[in-house]
């Protein structure tokens, strides 16, 4: 069996990748994309902690699951506004790049 | 058996999570991206959580890559197949990797602990979901509820009074 | 006696009312200043009598352990400052008193204020008519008469400073009273200023008392100045600082520059100042303060020796002034520097008497000088002569004056001036008393030189339209005349309870009158040499001037210029006070505003302007700010942890 | 499990709540479009009701619901009348505003509604994933709310800008989360603290989690360096909109902060005081930077942003003096709060007024508004002054109090600077309230902004020897402006009054604010 | 106690401030009105000053007039507990007369005159606070509560003025005025915390004047605390009291304030710093005092002798006056520092003293500007021929400062140098010399400006108005009275000034 931290290793490695997807990306979608990511992250560390700890505490443990659960349902929520306002923004600017998204700073 | 599967599905997890990333072709991120998704519906496999794999099949296989596809498609600009990375990206990948020190030392100190998975069925989960998680579960809907009616009114076409 | 506290309030109670009703009396309210100078007179009067018929038994009286004199002195409580009810404890508390002290002293100099006082305020009657601010004129006059009356007959130090302040006060206001005229406003604020000066030695020396003794009582200063329980070395400084402000006070060099500016201030003033008050209250103050000068020592050396330095150096100008009234003012320098002299000498008593002296005939002669001007408009000797036949009774008063002040027998200026020379010869290095015969010399000389050019000779084409003044001033003038004449007789030892000035006014011991004939008549001869030759040079011009000029020119350009201490002062004004002023107020605005307190402000500022760049508008760089700040805080916390 | 829902009644609230939104959508359907203000007063209409509701039903009950998922308690409830209370003046203040400015208003009070239930939630919220969720519900509607002037680029951009950096932090919140649930197994606080209190080895996956968590709330907060999105969003925003953002959304993520500190970090007093440096850090950078920075905005919203950042920085501060002997520190952080959120109310009120009346926004469009209006500039002034900590009014108060609190904590140099940076911030303030009283109303706006201490126009060479005082008398050429609409008028006065109540006499309030940190700290 | 007793402290509080609040409902543009009301407001508070005073019972001494009311109970244990002792008497009895002055002189504002009122009161009632109240918060609060109006009061109503070479716009002066105050009062605020945590260490946490003498004399604050809190209050409250090198702000604020502001700022405001040194830090850390009294005492020489000096050559009156308020707090400062019972006393009857003479200068000042629109004493000249009343009545006051006899400065400055010469002697004799130094530039400043040929350019200047007459006559008669006949003054802050003392 695999033990856990390495579901948890996995879970960190493609957390920073997200991480660095975010700072490192131009496109605004592409920045929506690696946030996905970090959340995947996030699944992959509860659901592998979830599945890990039976008989912790007074009952069997499982809202690790349940907690993934909701994660998918904002994350889905959350692409769908984001793009709106994406494409709002392409509307009113032509551009989706956040590197010209600058007219507010300082 | 499962470590093999692991290292696959790792490989496949972190190989489609770095083409997102590292790519400059917006569409083939896109793509990554699926990979990507589905190898992790494959890890949450290999924990025995088959309701939540065939949720992030169906949900970001599914809904969120659409989703995705259709803004590119709907953003398209004319560099968009060589988008690049920002000027900061030395900078990006340096605080990457130091999070990702900091968090695999955490859970690298943390222990091996050796244990076997296992998964609740799908009436545990969803007796608890409706049940003890029902609060949050009625707030989520809500939230998808905002989320629908705000993508409506901000994506909306033809909204030019005012 | 007790009643002698009223003699200065009468004065202070007319001025608030010829200020606030002056213009609606008659005269502008000058009878309410001259009924309370008079009412001042008679009381004094008296006083003298009450202090007469005095005995160690009387009210508030007792004799001096040491000196054996008289001493009466009637308190109030002013104020208290500090912890109530542990009195004389430095420490702890500080009780100030209204107190007033009568005793010889305090006496004669309130008969030589009060008497000239009232004389120059009924001369002022016909100077001052006409003038605009006529009735301010009577206000600061009473208010100067009452502070120098109140100097006169404080008992503690520090009524003494409050009086001193006021009469510095008084004495600016009037000089500068016509103040529309730049000259005027600057010798009233030079005045002011230079007195000021040495009123701070005064004050410290005060305190310094205080810190002593624990009062500020004269009394218990004397006491313990006497009985030794001032260290030597502090009685010397504290009798050095007090003499700083008699100097400033009395112009003893080098604070003497004020007091021939102050003849801008109309001339009746000049006589008030001269005579009785301003310049009376250094000398009053050192001989006042005589025992602790005496229990220095060496204090009394300095005052000696500033004494002649001033009456030596002041005699010199005087001879080549050409102002009249500058003439006069040089002379009272001198005059004054003699009185310190004597003070130096241990001539308490000569010191005294030529005050009184000095004050009559000096009162005289600045009176004689204000009706000439009255009657001439003109002030530079060059330009008058001959005014005996237009001016006969001012020519003759002058006279009496000048030859008075210049030392010839028989008149008062002559037995007080003898008086000092005795002291002086007794006392002092064989020098001083050279030097002081030189004065002497100097003194009859220009006095003559100012007489015969004025009033004798061939009258000036000019002053022929000049006239005779009012009877308000020569009336005064005459009453003057008769004292500055027949006042020396004062010191004789007369048949009689009379035993002269020397038993009533005296420090130690009583002294009779003595004469000692040497210097008696070499005085004398000095004198009438020098009226002599002045009658030679001025009235015949048989004597040629011109080439004693010549040879001396340097000499002369020097003296002439008063030593070029004025140009001395003037360059230290400009060139360092103004320059550290300057600075200063550079310092504030350019260092410590614009640097010390712009530059921590625009520091602050410049920091939120460089700040602010870190919001880039990126949205990127937000992420990898929240990913620094991540890792920071996670490392952060994991250490705080374990 | 037996008992769950038994006290379901007790979210009636909230479920009024959510059923005024969907009736104001519905309304909204039928309204026309001319008449949507009715949606505004609908929207008042009934939070007042639920307002009522809750003051009726709650008092004095205690109970967790879900098996702890949800506390109904004294903090939750004066944080709901307080938040339903805000959001009263919200629409009120942004009726006339959505009338002129906006389009779709039924959704924008729906969404503010919805929003507002988030915050209710997260004030009552005793588990991290319930807690997440409400936050989501809040961040979503602001997301749209801040984006809601369509068509103006500012807006989509601080839209963009916000939900980019929101959906950031929640990915890193979710870690912290799922990092705490992987060391310990359960995401309630008090299991957290009491994890906290009795394990011994303690793991470092626990810590770095509860790091994570801060981060994503401290990107809610908008505390420093988590603070970028926000002057953005808030220049970015809607006027209403940034008023929200500034007041209630901080409120809430304050609420939910101060439930989580004190129910799952303070009780586990070793710990807590290992921590306290960190928070204390936090604090401190906000409070510099915010108020460094806002010493070069020009833009009024921004200002308020940078001004907001650096007064997350005093009420973190406050954080640091939570502790299970003294509700100093909560009660200091509550009263702050509601100082804070009032004080906010008038500015903003101000603005909307202004901003109505003028269509401007930037610092030297308001040169001579004493003139032009002084209530206008009276309410600014008086607020800022307030923000600013000076007396009569509440922000002097509640700034005495926060800062006792740190001190008595043994954070005194923590409070020192918090005072220093108060000063700081007077500088911008005074500014401000500079251009409204001394500056003359130009007929073009006025060129330069930021010339304090230090600037001194060139001199001048021909003056030679004299000075010459130079008179400034007011020209009267200066147009008034149109009187604030009732509405905003009444927000104000109410606010003002408040606002000056408060600074005077703020022991009843105090009461009420003693009642919910006793809830949340019971050994205080 | 009578009723009145019990309630008159709060009543003198609420009354200015009741005023500024029903003054902002005055209507609008009728500037007499807002006039008229303040003088009824101020005239109250006078009144009550004076029988607060009146009422004093200098014989019994100690705390006076005490009443709490219940402000703010656990944890922070806040009351508004009022009392008044000798050193705060004669400071109500001044801000009363100072404040009516301020008010009368207050004619000329013709622009947001309502405005002009309401600040003006209220910070009035701010300076009442401080005097009278006995908790560390209140105490702060009225603080801020006094200094919070000056920006507006200075900003809007005062003046810019160009001097050549550099410039001080009126905007300048308020912000730094403000920032420097508030910058003082960061200090205070931080010390006032260190008192309370050091309180509830004590055991008893309280903000209370009361309770934290009575712990201070348990000895329950170490010296080391004491000498490192102690500091923050000499330097905070010294701020406003113009201590150097904190004192730029007062020359500048002045030039730039309108002539009531001037008055109150100079007159009032600047004793509250003073008074807090001693109500705070001396009461409260005596053993911090004593070990800062050194360093105090030579910023207070500096204070005296370096402002003189710089007044010497300023050309502008406001700043002369400035400059010589940052002199002559160095009396106040230096009074203070000796801890001498005679100095202390000093000290309180200088602030009394500095206050009236300070706001006739600037009462006197403005109704020469608001005449000629110049402060330039190189230009204005021979003002006696023109404005004689003025210039009489400025005399006074400069007589007054440059320490004359007969007026209240000569006696208060004394008595600080008796003080000061039994504890730090050679400080004692800068001091006077300093004396000495005021006097060249007050004589320079009366001689420029008010002596010398009538100009004809200033032929058009007329006379003080009656108002102005009347507020100078009384201002110039107090200096007489207190200089001549000071008991009334001195029997009741010896009092103060003993139960200070007695912890030293």
């Amino acid at each position: 069996m695999v033990p856990l931290v390495y579901f948890q290793l996995l879970s960190a490695a493609l957390f920073i990748i997200g991480l660095y997807g975010v700072m490192a990306r131009r496109s605004a979608v592409l920045i929506i994309m690696s946030i996905e990511l970090m959340l995947n992250a996030v699944n992959i560390n509860l659901i592998a902690a979830a599945s890990h700890r039976e008989g912790w505490g007074s009952f069997v443990n499982f809202d690790g699951q349940i907690i993934a659960i909701f994660i998918i349902t904002v994350a889905a929520a959350e692409v769908g506004l984001a793009m709106a306002i994406i494409l709002r923004m392409y509307r009113n600017r032509a551009t989706v790049n956040v590197d010209e998204i600058d007219l507010m700073k300082w | 058996m499962s470590w093999f599967l692991f290292i696959i599905l790792a490989v496949f997890t972190l190989g489609g999570g770095l083409g997102v990333v590292i790519t400059r072709n917006v569409v083939h991120a896109a793509l990554f991206l699926l990979v990507s998704l589905v190898a992790v519906a494959g890890v949450y496999l290999i924990l025995f959580a088959e309701f939540l794999a065939l949720v992030q099949v169906l949900i970001y296989g599914g809904a969120i890559i659409i989703v995705l596809l259709f803004a590119i498609m709907l953003t398209r600009t004319a560099e968009y197949p060589y988008i690049s990375d920002n000027r900061q990206w030395p900078l990006a990948a340096i605080a990457a990797a130091g999070v990702g020190v900091v968090l695999g030392a955490a859970f690298w100190i943390n222990g091996v602990s050796q244990s076997t998975p296992n998964s609740p069925t799908f009436s545990e989960l969803s007796n608890s979901l409706f049940t003890r998680w029902a609060i949050p579960f009625e707030v989520a809907s809500l939230v998808l509820l905002v989320a629908l009616i705000g993508a409506i009114i901000i994506a909306r076409a033809g909204e030019d009074s005012r | 006696m007790q009643w002698a506290w009223l003699i200065p309030v009468f004065s202070f109670a007319a001025v608030p009312l010829i200020i606030l009703f002056g213009k609606y009396l008659p005269g502008k309210g000058s009878p309410l200043a001259i009924l309370a100078i008079l009412g001042g007179f008679a009381l004094f009067w008296v006083t003298l009598f009450g202090f007469l018929n005095a005995t160690p038994d009387t009210e508030g009286c007792q004799t001096g352990e040491e000196t054996g004199a008289l001493t009466c002195s009637y308190q109030r409580t002013w104020f208290e400052a500090g912890f109530p009810g542990t009195d004389n404890d430095v420490d702890k508390r500080v009780r100030l008193t209204w107190g007033i002290i009568i005793d010889p002293l305090a006496i004669a100099m309130l008969g030589l204020a009060t008497l000239v006082a009232l004389m120059v305020q009924i001369y002022s009657l016909g100077y001052m008519r006409g003038d605009a601010r006529f009735d301010w004129y009577y206000a600061f006059h009473a208010l100067f008469i009452a502070s120098m009356l109140t100097l006169v007959l404080a008992d503690n130090f520090l009524l003494l400073y409050v009086a001193w302040e006021l009469v510095g006060l008084c004495s600016y206001l009037l000089i500068g009273f016509w103040f529309e005229r730049p000259e005027a406003r600057e010798a009233a604020k030079k005045a002011f200023i230079v007195t000021r000066i040495g009123d701070v030695g005064l004050l410290v020396g005060i305190l310094l008392l205080w810190s002593q003794v624990g009062s500020f009582s004269m009394a218990d200063a004397f006491a313990a100045a006497q009985s030794g329980a001032i260290d030597h070395g502090v009685a010397t400084m504290a009798a050095l600082l007090l003499f700083l402000g008699a100097m400033g006070k009395s112009a003893q060099f080098p604070f003497h520059v004020w007091l021939p500016d102050a003849m801008e201030g109309p001339t009746p003033v000049s006589a008030l100042i001269h005579a009785a008050t301003m310049v009376a209250a250094g000398v009053y103050l050192v001989a006042r303060a005589f025992p602790i000068f005496v229990a220095s020592g060496d204090a009394l050396l300095i005052v000696a020796i500033v004494g002649l330095v001033t009456a030596l150096g002041a005699a010199t100008i005087a001879l080549v002034s050409t102002d009249l009234k500058r003439i006069l003012a040089y002379s009272t320098i001198s005059h004054l520097g003699l009185m310190m002299l004597s003070l130096g000498a241990l001539g308490y008593t000569a010191a005294i008497f030529h005050l009184l002296a000095h004050g009559f005939s000096k009162a005289l002669l600045f009176l004689g000088a204000g009706s000439v001007m009255h009657g001439t408009d003109e002030l530079d000797i060059r330009k008058m002569g001959g005014l005996r036949k237009v001016m006969p009774i001012t020519a003759i008063l002058f006279s009496i004056g000048a030859l008075s002040l210049g030392g010839i027998p028989i008149l008062a200026g002559f037995w007080s001036k003898d008086e000092i020379l005795i002291a002086v010869n007794e006392h002092l290095n064989p020098v001083f008393i050279v030097l002081t015969l030189l004065t002497a010399l100097l003194s009859a000389l220009y006095m003559a030189r100012a007489m015969f050019v004025v009033f004798y000779g061939r009258l000036a084409e000019s002053q022929e339209h000049a006239h005779e003044s009012p009877p308000t001033m020569t009336i005064t003038m005459s009453l003057l005349g008769v004292l500055a004449l027949f006042f020396g007789f004062m010191a004789f030892n007369w048949p009689g309870d009379y035993e002269g000035i020397g038993s009533f006014l005296f420090y130690d011991h009583p002294e009779g009158f003595h004469f000692t004939w040497w210097l008696g008549i070499l005085s004398t001869v000095l004198a009438v040499a020098a009226f002599a030759y002045a009658y030679l040079a001025y009235v015949r011009k048989s004597y040629p001037l011109a080439g004693i000029r010549g040879r001396c020119s340097g000499l002369l350009k020097v003296v002439e210029n008063k030593y070029y201490l004025d140009e001395a002062y003037q360059w230290g004004v400009d060139r360092v006070v103004l320059v550290v002023s300057g600075f200063v107020a550079w310092l504030d605005r350019a260092v410590v505003n614009d640097v010390g307190v712009n530059g921590p402000a625009n520091l602050v500022r410049h920091l939120g302007v460089a700040l602010r760049l870190h919001v880039t508008g990126h949205v990127y760089s937000y992420a990898l700010a929240m990913a620094l700040g991540l890792i920071g805080l996670a490392i952060f916390w994991w250490i705080q942890s374990t | 499990m037996p008992g769950l829902t038994d006290n379901l009644y007790l979210l009636t609230p909230e479920f009024a709540l959510a059923g005024l939104a969907f009736l104001v959508f519905i309304i909204d359907l039928l309204l026309p479009e001319e008449r949507k203000d009715l949606l505004g007063w609908l929207s008042v209409a009934g939070l007042l009701g639920v307002v009522a509701l809750s003051l009726v039903m709650l008092p004095g009950k205690e109970a967790t619901l879900y098996g702890g998922l949800l506390a109904v308690d004294g903090y939750s409830l004066f944080f709901k009348v307080f938040f339903l209370g805000l959001g009263v003046f919200i629409i009120l203040s942004s009726i006339d505003y959505v009338k002129l400015h906006l389009n779709h208003p039924g959704e924008f009070y729906g969404l503010l509604l919805f929003s507002i239930l988030g915050m209710n939630l997260m004030a009552q919220s005793r588990e991290l994933l319930t807690a997440y969720i409400s936050l989501e519900l809040l961040s979503f509607s602001l997301y749209v709310m801040v984006a809601y002037a369509l068509n103006n680029a500012k807006s989509n951009e601080g839209s963009l800008k916000y939900i980019i950096i929101g959906a950031f932090s929640s990915a890193i919140l979710l870690y912290g989360i799922s990092m705490v649930y992987s060391a310990l197994g359960v995401t309630r606080f008090e299991g957290i603290s009491a994890a906290l209190s009795s394990i011994t080895d303690l793991r470092p996956a626990l810590w770095v989690g509860l790091a994570l968590i801060m981060v994503g709330l401290g990107f809610k907060l908008a505390a420093v360096p988590f603070h970028m999105w926000a002057p953005d969003a808030y220049e970015g925003a809607p006027l209403p909109v940034t008023a929200y953002l500034a007041i209630a959304s901080k409120a809430a993520a304050f609420a939910l902060v101060l439930r989580l500190l004190s129910e799952a970090f303070v009780p586990a007093a070793d710990r807590w005081d290992q921590w306290q440096i960190i928070v204390a850090t936090l604090a401190a950078l906000s409070m510099l930077v915010g108020n460094l920075v806002a010493l070069a905005q020009r833009n009024l919203k921004r200002l308020m942003a940078y001004s907001s950042i650096g007064h997350v920085g005093y009420i973190l501060a406050g954080a640091v003096a939570l502790s299970t002997d003294s509700l100093l520190g909560a009660n200091g952080i509550i009263f702050y709060l509601v100082g804070y959120s009032i004080t906010s109310i008038v500015v903003f009120a101000a603005l909307i007024a202004f901003f109505n009346a003028t269509g401007q926004e930037e610092i030297p469009d308001l040169a001579g508004l004493a003139d032009r209006q002084p209530f206008l500039a009276m309410a600014i002034a008086v607020s800022f002054f307030s923000l600013g900590g000076l007396p009569i009014f509440v922000g002097f108060t509640m700034k005495f109090y926060l800062f006792t609190a740190v001190a008595n904590a043994g954070y005194l140099w923590l409070a020192g600077l918090a005072i220093f940076t108060s000063l700081v911030s007077l500088y911008y303030y005074l500014q401000v309230i500079r251009q409204m009283y001394i500056q003359p109303a130009l007929a073009a706006p006025a060129t330069d902004a930021a010339d304090g201490p230090g600037e001194h126009p060139p001199a001048e060479p021909e003056s030679e020897h004299t000075h010459t005082p130079s008179h400034h008398e007011p020209s009267g050429d200066y147009e008034p402006l149109p009187r604030p609409s009732a509405l905003l008028l009444v927000v104000m006065v109410l606010g003002l009054v408040a606002v000056v109540g408060l600074g005077v006499y703020p022991a009843p309030l105090l009461e009420l604010v003693e009642g919910a940190s006793a809830a949340i700290l019971p050994g205080g | 106690m009578t009723n009145f007793d019990q309630a008159v402290l709060l009543l003198i509080i609420l009354v200015p401030l009741a005023g500024a609040l029903l003054s902002m409902f005055l209507p609008r543009g009728r500037s007499e009105d807002a006039w008229y009301f303040a003088i009824f407001v101020s005239a109250i508070t006078l009144v009550l000053s004076v029988v607060v005073f009146a009422r004093y019972d200098f014989g019994a001494g100690g705390y006076q007039f005490v009443r709490t009311y219940e402000w703010l109970d656990a944890p922070l244990n806040i009351d508004l507990s009022l009392a008044m002792d000798g050193i705060a008497a004669p400071l109500v009895l001044l801000n009363g007369i100072v404040l009516f002055g301020a008010v009368l002189i207050s004619q000329t504002i013709k622009h947001r005159t309502r405005d002009f009122f309401v600040l003006l009161l209220a910070l009035g009632s701010g300076v009442y606070g401080v005097f009278v109240v006995q908790d560390l918060f209140f105490l702060f609060f009225f603080y801020e509560l006094a200094v919070l109006p000056m920006y507006l009061l200075i900003g809007v109503w005062g003046s810019s003025t160009d001097f050549g070479s550099f410039m001080r716009t009126k905007e300048y002066g308020a912000m730094k005025l403000m920032l420097f105050l508030v910058a003082g009062s960061v200090l205070i605020w931080i010390g006032i915390l260190a008192l309370y945590v050091a309180a509830g260490q004590a055991g008893s946490p309280t903000f209370s004047i009361e309770a934290l003498g009575e712990l201070a004399r348990a000895g329950h604050f170490s010296p080391a605390f004491q000498n490192w809190v102690f500091p923050l209050f000499m330097i905070g409250f010294g701020v406003l009291a113009g201590l150097w090198p904190f004192h730029t702000w007062s020359p500048d604020g002045h030039v730039a304030a309108p002539t009531g502001v001037s008055m109150l700022h100079a007159g009032v405001l600047m004793k509250l710093g003073a008074f807090g040194i001693i109500r705070v830090g001396m009461v409260l850390l005596p053993e911090g005092a004593a070990a800062w009294m050194p360093v105090l005492i030579v910023l207070g020489t500096v204070n005296v002798i370096y402002g003189a000096i710089a007044a010497l050559s300023q050309r502008d009156l406001k700043y002369i006056i400035g400059y010589s308020s940052v002199s002559h707090m160095g009396y106040v400062l230096m009074g203070i520092a000796t801890l001498h019972p005679v100095g202390l006393t000093g000290a309180v009857l200088q602030m009394f003293s500095h206050g009236i003479m300070t706001a006739l200068m600037f009462a006197m000042v403005g109704a020469i500007y608001e005449r000629s629109h110049i402060r330039d004493i190189t230009v204005l000249n021979g003002l006696m021929k023109r404005m004689g009343t003025a210039s009489f009545f400025f005399a006074v006051a400069g007589l007054a400062s440059l320490g004359l006899p007969g007026l209240s400065g000569f006696v208060a400055e004394f008595m600080v140098f008796t003080g000061a010469f039994r504890t730090y002697l050679p400080l004692a004799v800068l001091a006077v010399i300093g004396a000495a130094i005021t006097a060249v530039y007050i004589l320079r400043l009366l001689a420029r400006t008010f002596f010398g040929e009538a100009d004809p350019r200033w032929e058009h200047l007329t006379d003080a108005s009656p108002v102005e007459k009347t507020v100078g006559a009384a201002f110039a008669l107090i200096l007489l009275f207190v200089g001549v006949w000071p008991a009334p003054l001195t029997r009741v802050i010896n009092t103060g000034v003993e139960s200070v003392l007695l912890l030293f």
